[in-house]
């Protein structure tokens, strides 16, 4: 592959295929893959075609994800997405962003990151949790809670959306009784149900994957009723009242979350692509860091990435606005300044390459314990 | 001399253990085979004849040993330390694979039959060492001497401990605590519990005090007057020769010498050579 | 059975050669021994309900080859472990060349000069028999870990260890074995080894537990002319047998244990005819010589 | 602690019923600042005639005072920041302002949004301690602290619950955790019995024991599925017994068979050639992480990464049984592994099989020269251990979910727990579950959850250094 | 991918910094294991502490790489000292779960919130191998013979672990052929008769163990420094259980045991994984390759011990006796 030697723009990935974020992965590759796609169906980029996305693995483990790395850039990668946690893409940023490749990853939200990363090679098109937790208190506060309790999954997702809520919701008059992160790969959950019984606040924040299905099932049974409780991004998911409710998904009537939004057409258009897909978590960011980077190749004229990582941020920001591949493409060919609009939201980077607006999605459950999208809310 | 980096990798790999393996069992096959032959082509209760054995690959300790038994005889074995006695026993018992020779009960070739199968058909068997159970108590140590025949327990019970009274004082202790005597005593008892046609003993008296192994040769003397055959490895040669009715003497994998109890003790070499002078017998 | 001990052509195995001072000695349990080498006192050991080992007094006399005997169960091992540092006294003290022993671990002991053997032996089993030797030499500055770095300075001494070594495997007849690793020996061979590596400390008290249990007769007995010679080279022998040729033939001095306490004490001659020891260990038998 | 919901299951509907409608976010079009400021012991009651003060640049933009339900609503103008402010001379004397946030504040309102600002209330008096509470950190100010302090504030008592207050909150959090951590013990206990039982008897680290619980649970799901599957439903409920029975049931039978099949297979096509062939154990532990990785993958494939939960047993209402409070699933879990773990400890203890199965532990030749057939025994405890511990994997799965790394998660609790019981003991399983079990759940009263894995650990270690043979196991003698 | 791509890339990773590193922890593991037996399950623990030394040394606390450097060595003599004063004592296989699980307690106590200040908790840390990549006298570019070339970053840093391989071999080798070494083999056999004739096994034990530890920890900050990133979660109890394949693979009590295991080990790993990688998509879905990859991992692992169980350089004669 490229780099200053070909025309062709290379992709290479380091998502989760194995390890415990492994259900991360697959929503993350289709979306890549299917944003190739667009761009390929569109005539490729500078009218080549982009090739079969190199694949690497993250593996939630720091060595393996440094060897995808490695590998990737072994291979003359022009442009890696991901990693999905923040965790992984610590551990490959200096080694990528060193090789002068461009790195977006669509689901990393540490606050933290933007403030250690001096790199104009990394982007990233997921809001950071400061942009999430005002959205998440403020639902709360409106639906007349004064205390809360906060359970979360103790890595770099939990810890930094649970306290980034908890900022917000304190600053906001509302007492948190109770802040702990509990180990995700606990076998048992039971002592956290216990301690948010015990917290006994109006409602509960679980900043969790998968794993809260079992404390949500916990708190139910112990008395808490669903719509005291909420959730972030990671229990949006269409079957959760399944999950928790079986037969009777109503038992999650009530139950609300937030989530960085991807846009309804959007994901039709992905399960169109990749039938198998259950999970879509941070599908149109992913894509969207796939179309930003091949717009600016696009604009740069140029699949270098020294060259076109000057105009990632031109690209997404203050212009005409387009939201797909072939339209921007066309615009840009016109000469005219562009401004992304993706999948996921607004797409506008700053200058440390972090969105500075994104939508954020209310999600809940209705009475039938059917998954619905409450509201959109642009925030910044 | 237990790392030699600069050797190249040893050629024998796993192929050659499982070679062996096989190399084994073909010829414990081939004789299994042989066997409508020899049956009853020696009469002997137990026969085994050029046994070939050993631990491991390539080196055989038993190069081509011989021991018969003949119905209600007591066999002796003696020789020095690391001639292959106890090898031969545990090659007879099943424990060693067999890598040349037969081993005949009853005339029936018995190369391939392993040690529980020879069991139940009869034979016992106590080893030199760990020969006891640590972790389960003198009973249940007992009990597993006849566990083929577990109705048996308390009648034989009752007996063995008249033999060692202390295993039924102790009954309900670990075996693990014992010291090496009790230890010894709990072996033999266990051998003692299976009422076996034939026993093989391996050392069975060394650590019991004066008194007990009196005890045990009379024992042996007299369950042997019962109708069961012994054989017997014993470093107290010359009491075990005054027993035995014949003996053999074992020299580096070898028989060296072979008669009588008497024929034996009274020979000069073989006192010389592996019954030493300090004692002498009565 | 005959104790015509002294008809073995082997030098040292007469009983009644005793130089050392304990010739005139009442044969009386816990007597005082002139010139101890060894003295236990109040020595308690219990295992639940079980009184393992209760020695009032105890000393053994330097120089000496002293017998432990007694019926299976005595307490004699665990007299052993106690006095070796491997397992805990209950109550006593005991002291060895003036040195109060209390307390120390099993190593400090053996480099007080008291060594000991096992009687279910601890061959290291995937170490070679040479190996196994060389392990038990004190001493060695390679031994150190910095030590060890610097081959030229602990070569030497290797090299005399191993003449040393080998002289010794040849005494036990295990010469030949000696690039063997020791878990491919016999239980005799084993036991052998263990002796012999208890010799290679050179201590000035070896204490062997069972030492000739499954030990080829003839051996035993060229065996028995050698720990004799050491006696006579000024090493104490502290010695469980359950062989009463072996033992009658060489001890200077018999100890019986029996429950735990010491029930009789004296030359050969005096326990051979003791009526308690008889009862309670040798049985019958062996009262006829 | 909402014991009243324990005490009266039908007080739930009540609970729920009882928890305040919302003030409406998004209400209407156009920006506004709003808020419902009540009485602390009453969501429901609201307090009158607060009132706040709304301005944007130093100016002043619009004031409002509480309805008679403590509800206020300021329209504003524009998107935007404004700076809220609380009049505290209006708030009722018997009331004041609780919380670090104090009166004044900062909010940004986005376009069309309504933001709702609390203004929380305390008695009066009671706010300072209140305030101490939530100033501190609450990452290290553990649960039982602030969970005492806010329940009282609370009180909650809005569903009519009698006697809340009476009960010591702390004491029911202990009372709450214990019953947890019996439960989870025994089922440690369980699950790891058959690493107990397969180490005794052939010196083997079962290093793949996580997963062939993993195994067991994913079977019984399977199982359940083709036996809630309309045809096969339709089938079995023609048959008289099997109609009646629960499909998790017969899946867990199915399932419990399955993994003594795994293990008699493993056994039989695995570690006995192995054995043959003189493979040391520590080889055979390398062999056995082998397995293991290829299993829970293989399990991955099949089963996918999604946690799950046994149909049918999602949610259920507690019993109450004197203090302790628990669903009719985890009494049935309770029961059930203490019947077995009893029945298993008492098949060693006293069978024939299980002496034999010691014995072989202790030593293979000799049990082999003693008329045991030793190979029979090794593949009764594979199929014994494998069966055990798809049990445990059911229970566990039961308990909490069951997806593809459950057992792999809790295998090094189940170590801790056979070594801390002490190998080879017919209890040791049983008993140090248990304790993995209590002091992972119970560390949480004091530490936080995420740290519980740790003090199971750390209790390991430490009973170690204090028994260096287990619990219940017993020195070895020297010499 | 063509084949010779495939192999190229084995190649690099066989012998590459990754390797390196972890030769050096198995080198440790093997002092432990191969020669003193100690079923040291908390390798990982060992490098965890290594590798966090210099990040806390250099982050933290402002110091030096070389400080930082010290500051590993120190954390790892010290688990090392923890580690081993009470539980020397403990029976082989209980010894082996309480490594295990020290280990596992490290990191959960370094990835614990309260931990934040000086390990930065789940977030990991970044930014302190600048120092060590400033000092590379190795002139920027790619170096390598045909198709396998390494840039001049992780040139510099084989440079340093590989050096430090060998320094470990020769250590091994001199203390291993030294009577020291034999006393630490007359420990793996039985302690209670090394005792008996006069040699504290205790510190015997303490010594290999805080060596073998030293090692874990070179190996974990060597990882620092390649990562240039470190966080708590890679440091599972799995990492451990590679280690000792890759020992057991390479042949226990062997100088170059841990060497060959690692390198052979770490080829069949990439070319596995490239292999699988090359194959067109529609042959195996997204979803299931990472798991069959796992999946085929573990069956080589299987496959290995049953054929060459006692290693690649291992001594068969010992391995039987050990099991009789
Ligand atoms: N660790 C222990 N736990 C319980 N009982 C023990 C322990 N060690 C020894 N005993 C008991 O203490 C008594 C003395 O044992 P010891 O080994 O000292 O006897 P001994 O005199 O050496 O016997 P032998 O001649 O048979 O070797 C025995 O009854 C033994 O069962
Ligand atoms: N487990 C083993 N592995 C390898 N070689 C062994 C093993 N056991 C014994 N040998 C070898 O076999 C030879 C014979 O051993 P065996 O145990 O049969 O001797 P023995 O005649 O019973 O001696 P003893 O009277 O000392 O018990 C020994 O010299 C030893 O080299
Ligand atoms: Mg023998
Ligand atoms: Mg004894």
């Amino acid at each position: 592959g490229g780099g200053g030697e070909d025309q062709t723009l290379d992709y290479g990935y380091v998502f989760p295929e194995t390890g415990d974020l492994s259900h991360l992965g697959p929503p993350q590759i289709s979306a890549a893959k299917f944003a190739l796609q667009e761009i390929n169906d569109a005539g490729g980029v500078l009218d080549s075609e982009v090739p079969e996305i190199m694949s690497g693995d993250e593996a939630n483990d720091a060595a393996k994800a440094n060897d995808a790395a490695d590998r990737l850039i072994d291979q003359n990668a022009d442009v890696i997405l991901g990693a999905a946690s923040t965790d992984m893409t610590l551990a490959i940023i200096d080694k990528v962003t060193g090789a002068e490749k461009m790195q977006c990853s669509g689901s990393n939200t540490a606050p933290d990151l933007a403030k250690d990363n001096d790199t104009e090679y990394y982007v990233r098109t997921a809001p950071s949790d400061l942009l999430q937790g005002p959205v998440l208190s403020q639902e709360i506060a409106s639906d007349g809670h004064q205390s809360v309790s906060i359970a979360y999954r103790a890595d770099d997702y939990g810890e930094g959306l649970a306290n980034a809520t908890a900022d917000a919701l304190e600053e906001n008059g509302i007492t948190v009784d109770y802040n702990e992160g509990y180990d995700p790969n606990a076998p048992n959950f039971d002592s956290v149900v216990s301690d948010i019984e015990g917290a006994d606040s109006d409602a509960t924040v679980l900043v969790s994957f998968e794993e809260g299905v079992q404390i949500i099932t916990g708190l139910i049974e112990a008395g808490i009723d669903a719509d005291q409780m909420y959730g972030t991004d990671g229990l949006n998911d269409e079957t959760l009242g399944e999950s928790v409710g079986g037969d009777d998904p109503s038992i999650m009537e009530g139950f609300k979350g937030t989530a960085p939004g991807s846009g309804e057409g959007f994901l039709d258009e992905l399960t169109a692509y990749d039938e198998d897909l259950e999970v879509f978590q941070f599908a149109g960011q992913v894509y969207d860091c796939a179309i930003v980077t091949a717009l600016a190749a696009e604009q740069a004229e140029s699949t270098d990435p020294t060259v076109f990582v000057d105009e990632i941020q031109a690209v997404s920001r203050e212009g005409t606005e387009c939201s797909s591949f072939e339209q921007c493409r066309d615009l840009i060919r016109e000469g005219e300044d562009i401004d992304y609009e993706g999948a996921s939201g607004p797409i506008d980077f700053d200058g440390k390459g972090d969105v500075t607006a994104a939508a954020m999605q209310v999600y809940g459950f209705d009475s039938d314990g059917q998954h619905s999208m409450l509201g959109t809310q642009e925030v910044s | 001399m237990s790392e030699s980096p600069t050797d190249p990798p040893r050629r024998s790999s796993a192929d050659d253990a499982a070679q062996e393996m096989q190399k084994e069992r073909a010829e414990v096959l081939q004789h299994t085979d042989d066997t409508p032959e020899e049956v009853d082509h020696s009469g002997w209760l137990l026969a085994a004849e050029e046994v070939v054995a050993g631990y491991v690959p390539e080196v055989n300790i038993l190069q081509g040993c011989t021991l018969t038994l003949d119905e209600g005889e007591v066999v002796g074995i003696i020789g020095p330390n690391g001639a292959g006695k106890s090898t031969l026993i545990k090659t007879v018992f099943g424990l060693l694979p067999v890598r040349g020779g037969r081993i005949t009960l009853r005339g029936n070739s018995i190369v391939n039959r392993s040690a529980h199968e020879l069991v139940s058909s009869g034979v016992g068997y106590v080893p030199q060492a760990a020969n006891v159970f640590p972790s389960l108590t003198v009973e249940e140590n007992l009990e597993m001497g006849v566990f083929l025949r577990p109705k048996k327990f308390s009648e034989r019970f009752a007996s063995v401990s008249e033999l060692f009274p202390l295993l039924a004082q102790r009954r309900r202790e670990k075996t693990g605590a014992l010291s090496g005597g009790e230890r010894q005593m709990v072996a033999m008892g266990r051998a003692l519990m299976m009422e076996p046609s034939v026993l093989l003993l391996d050392e069975p008296t060394a650590g019991l005090s004066p008194m007990l192994q009196d005890e045990v040769f009379q024992r042996v003397r007299s369950i042997n007057e019962t109708g069961v055959s012994v054989v017997m490895v014993e470093q107290n040669a010359r009491r075990c020769l005054q027993i035995c009715h014949r003996g053999y003497v074992l020299d580096q994998g070898k028989n060296a010498y072979t008669g009588t109890g008497h024929e034996l003790l009274d020979d000069p070499n073989v006192v010389e050579l592996y019954l030493g002078t300090l004692a002498k017998a009565e | 059975m005959s104790n015509d001990t002294n008809g073995g052509a082997q030098p040292g195995t007469v009983s009644s050669a005793t130089p050392n001072g304990i010739a005139g000695l009442a044969p009386q349990p816990g007597v005082d021994k002139p010139d101890p080498i060894l003295r236990a006192s109040g020595v308690r050991r219990s295992f639940g309900g079980l009184t393992a080992v209760n020695v009032q007094n105890l000393e053994v006399q330097r120089g000496t080859i002293t017998s432990l005997i007694g019926p299976n169960g005595a307490g004699k091992s665990t007299l052993f472990n106690l006095l070796t540092g491997f397992d805990r006294v209950d109550a006593g003290r005991w002291e060895f060349r003036g040195k109060k022993l209390n307390g120390m671990g099993g190593h400090r002991v053996a480099r007080q000069g008291m060594v000991r053997t096992f009687q279910l032996t601890k061959a290291l089993t995937r170490m070679t028999v040479l190996d196994n030797m060389l392990l038990a030499a004190q001493g060695q500055s390679g031994e150190r870990f910095l030590g060890s770095f610097l081959p030229f300075a602990w070569q030497r001494q290797e090299r005399e260890n191993r003449e040393r070594a080998m002289e010794l495997l040849r005494r036990f007849n295990l010469e030949a074995m000696h690039g063997e690793i020791a878990g491919s020996l016999s239980g005799g061979q084993r036991k052998l080894l263990e002796m012999a590596r208890a010799l290679m400390v050179e201590p000035s008290m070896v204490m062997l537990d069972e030492p000739m249990a499954g030990v080829n007769p003839a051996l035993v007995q060229s065996l028995l002319g050698h720990i004799t010679s050491l006696r006579d080279e000024g090493m104490t022998v502290l010695f469980v047998e359950h062989d009463m040729d072996v033992i009658m033939g060489i001890s200077d001095w018999i100890v019986v244990l029996a429950q735990g306490e010491v029930i009789a004490e004296g030359r050969p001659e005096d326990v051979r005819s003791n009526s308690a020891v008889i009862d309670a260990y040798l049985g019958a038998h062996h009262d006829e010589g | 602690m909402r014991t009243y919901l324990v005490t009266v299951p039908l007080a739930v509907m009540a609970a729920m019923l009882a928890i305040p409608v919302p003030a409406s976010a998004d209400a209407g079009d156009g920006e506004s600042l709003q808020g419902q400021i009540s009485a602390p012991e009453s969501d429901d009651e609201g307090v009158e005639g607060i009132e706040i003060l709304v301005s944007q640049d130093g100016q002043e933009v619009a004031t409002a005072t509480t309805d008679a339900d403590g509800n206020w609503e300021v329209e504003l103008p524009d998107a935007g920041e404004y700076h809220v402010v609380l009049e505290e001379d209006s708030v009722p004397g018997e009331y004041e302002l609780k919380g670090p946030a104090g009166p004044e504040r900062d909010v940004t309102v986005g376009a069309d949004k309504a933001f709702t600002v609390v203004y929380p209330l305390a008695p009066e008096g009671e706010a300072e301690a209140s305030d101490d509470a939530s100033s501190e950190d609450p990452s290290e100010d553990p649960s039982p602290g602030g969970g005492e302090e806010s329940a009282e504030e609370d009180g909650d008592g809005a569903a009519g619950a009698p006697a809340v207050d009476s009960g010591d909150p702390f004491g029911e959090q202990v009372i709450n955790l214990t019953v947890a951590g019996v439960l989870y013990g025994l089922i440690i206990g369980i699950a790891s019995v058959g690493l107990s039982l397969i180490f005794g008897t052939t010196r083997m680290i079962n290093f793949a024991h996580g997963d062939m619980v993993t195994f067991g649970a994913i079977m019984a799901m399977l199982f359940s599925w083709v036996i809630l599957s309309p045809g096969v439903d339709a089938v079995l409920s023609g048959i008289p017994v099997l109609g009646l029975v629960n499909p998790l049931v017969l899946g867990t039978v199915l399932a419990v068979v399955c993994g003594g099949l795994l293990g008699l297979g493993l056994e039989r096509f695995l570690w006995r050639p192995l054995r043959r062939r003189n493979v040391a154990l520590i080889q055979m532990f390398i062999v056995t992480i082998g397995f293991s990785l290829i299993l829970r993958n293989v399990l991955l494939a099949g089963f996918g990464a999604r946690r799950q939960q046994y149909p049918a047993f999602r949610i259920q209402e507690m019993w109450s049984i004197g203090p302790v409070s628990m669903t009719p699933r985890d009494l049935s879990i309770l029961v059930l592994a203490i019947v077995v773990l009893v029945g298993v400890a008492s098949m060693l203890q006293f069978s024939r099989i299980g002496k034999a199965m010691r014995a072989v532990a202790d030593n293979r030749d000799l049990a082999e020269s003693s008329g045991i057939d030793v190979n029979r025994v090794t593949l009764y405890v594979w199929g014994l251990g494998g069966s055990l511990s798809a049990l445990g994997g059911v229970l566990l799965g039961l308990n909490q979910t069951v997806y593809w790394q459950m057992g792999f998660h809790l295998l090094l609790l189940m170590f801790a727990a056979v070594i801390l019981g002490g190998l080879g003991t017919a209890y040791g399983a049983m008993v140090g579950g248990l304790a993995i079990g209590l002091v992972a759940q119970l560390s949480t009263l004091w530490f936080s959850p995420q740290l519980q894995n740790a003090w199971a650990l750390a209790i390991m270690v430490i009973v170690l250094l204090v028994r260096p043979q287990g619990i219940l196991g017993r020195r070895e003698r020297v010499g | 991918m063509e084949i010779v791509n495939i192999l190229t890339i084995s190649l690099e990773t066989a012998i590459g910094p990754v390797a390196a590193v972890y030769v050096l922890a198995v080198i440790g593991l093997n002092l432990h294991f191969g020669y003193t037996g100690l079923l040291n399950f908390g390798q990982v623990g060992f490098m965890l502490l290594g590798a966090y030394g210099v990040a806390i040394g250099v982050n933290t606390f402002g110091l030096s790489l070389w400080s930082g450097f010290l500051i590993s060595v120190g954390c790892a003599v010290f688990m090392a000292l923890v580690l081993g004063i009470p539980t020397v004592r403990l029976r082989a296989d209980y010894l082996a779960i309480a490594t295990i699980a020290v280990a596992e307690v490290a990191r959960l106590v370094y990835r614990a919130e309260f931990a934040r200040p000086l390990t930065n908790s789940v977030y990991g840390m970044q930014g302190f191998a600048d120092g060590f990549y400033a000092a590379n006298p190795i002139p920027s570019g790619s170096y390598g013979i045909g198709a396998v070339d390494f840039s001049s970053r992780q040139l510099w840093l084989m440079t340093v672990a590989w050096g430090m391989v060998a320094l470990g071999l020769l250590a091994t080798y001199m203390l291993m052929h030294s009577p020291w070494g034999r006393v630490i083999k007359g420990i793996r056999e039985d302690e209670e008769a090394v005792r008996s004739l006069g040699k504290n096994a205790f510190s015997y034990k303490l010594q290999i163990l805080v060596l073998g530890g030293v090692f874990g920890g070179l190996a974990g900050a060597m990882l620092a420094l390649h990562q240039q990133n470190l966080a708590p979660d890679q440091f599972m109890p799995e990492v451990t259980f590679y280690l000792w394949a890759m020992l057991l693979l390479g042949g226990a009590a062997r100088t170059f045991g841990p060497v060959l295991g690692t390198t052979v080990m770490w080829f069949l790993l990439a070319a596995f994984d490239e292999t699988l990688r090359s194959l067109p998509p529609d042959i195996m879905g997204n979803a299931a390759i990472g798991a069959l990859r796992d999946a085929f991992v573990g069956l080589v692992l299987v496959l290995l011990i049953i054929f060459r169980p006692q290693g690649i350089i291992g001594n068969r004669k010992e391995m039987l006796v050990n099991v009789k």
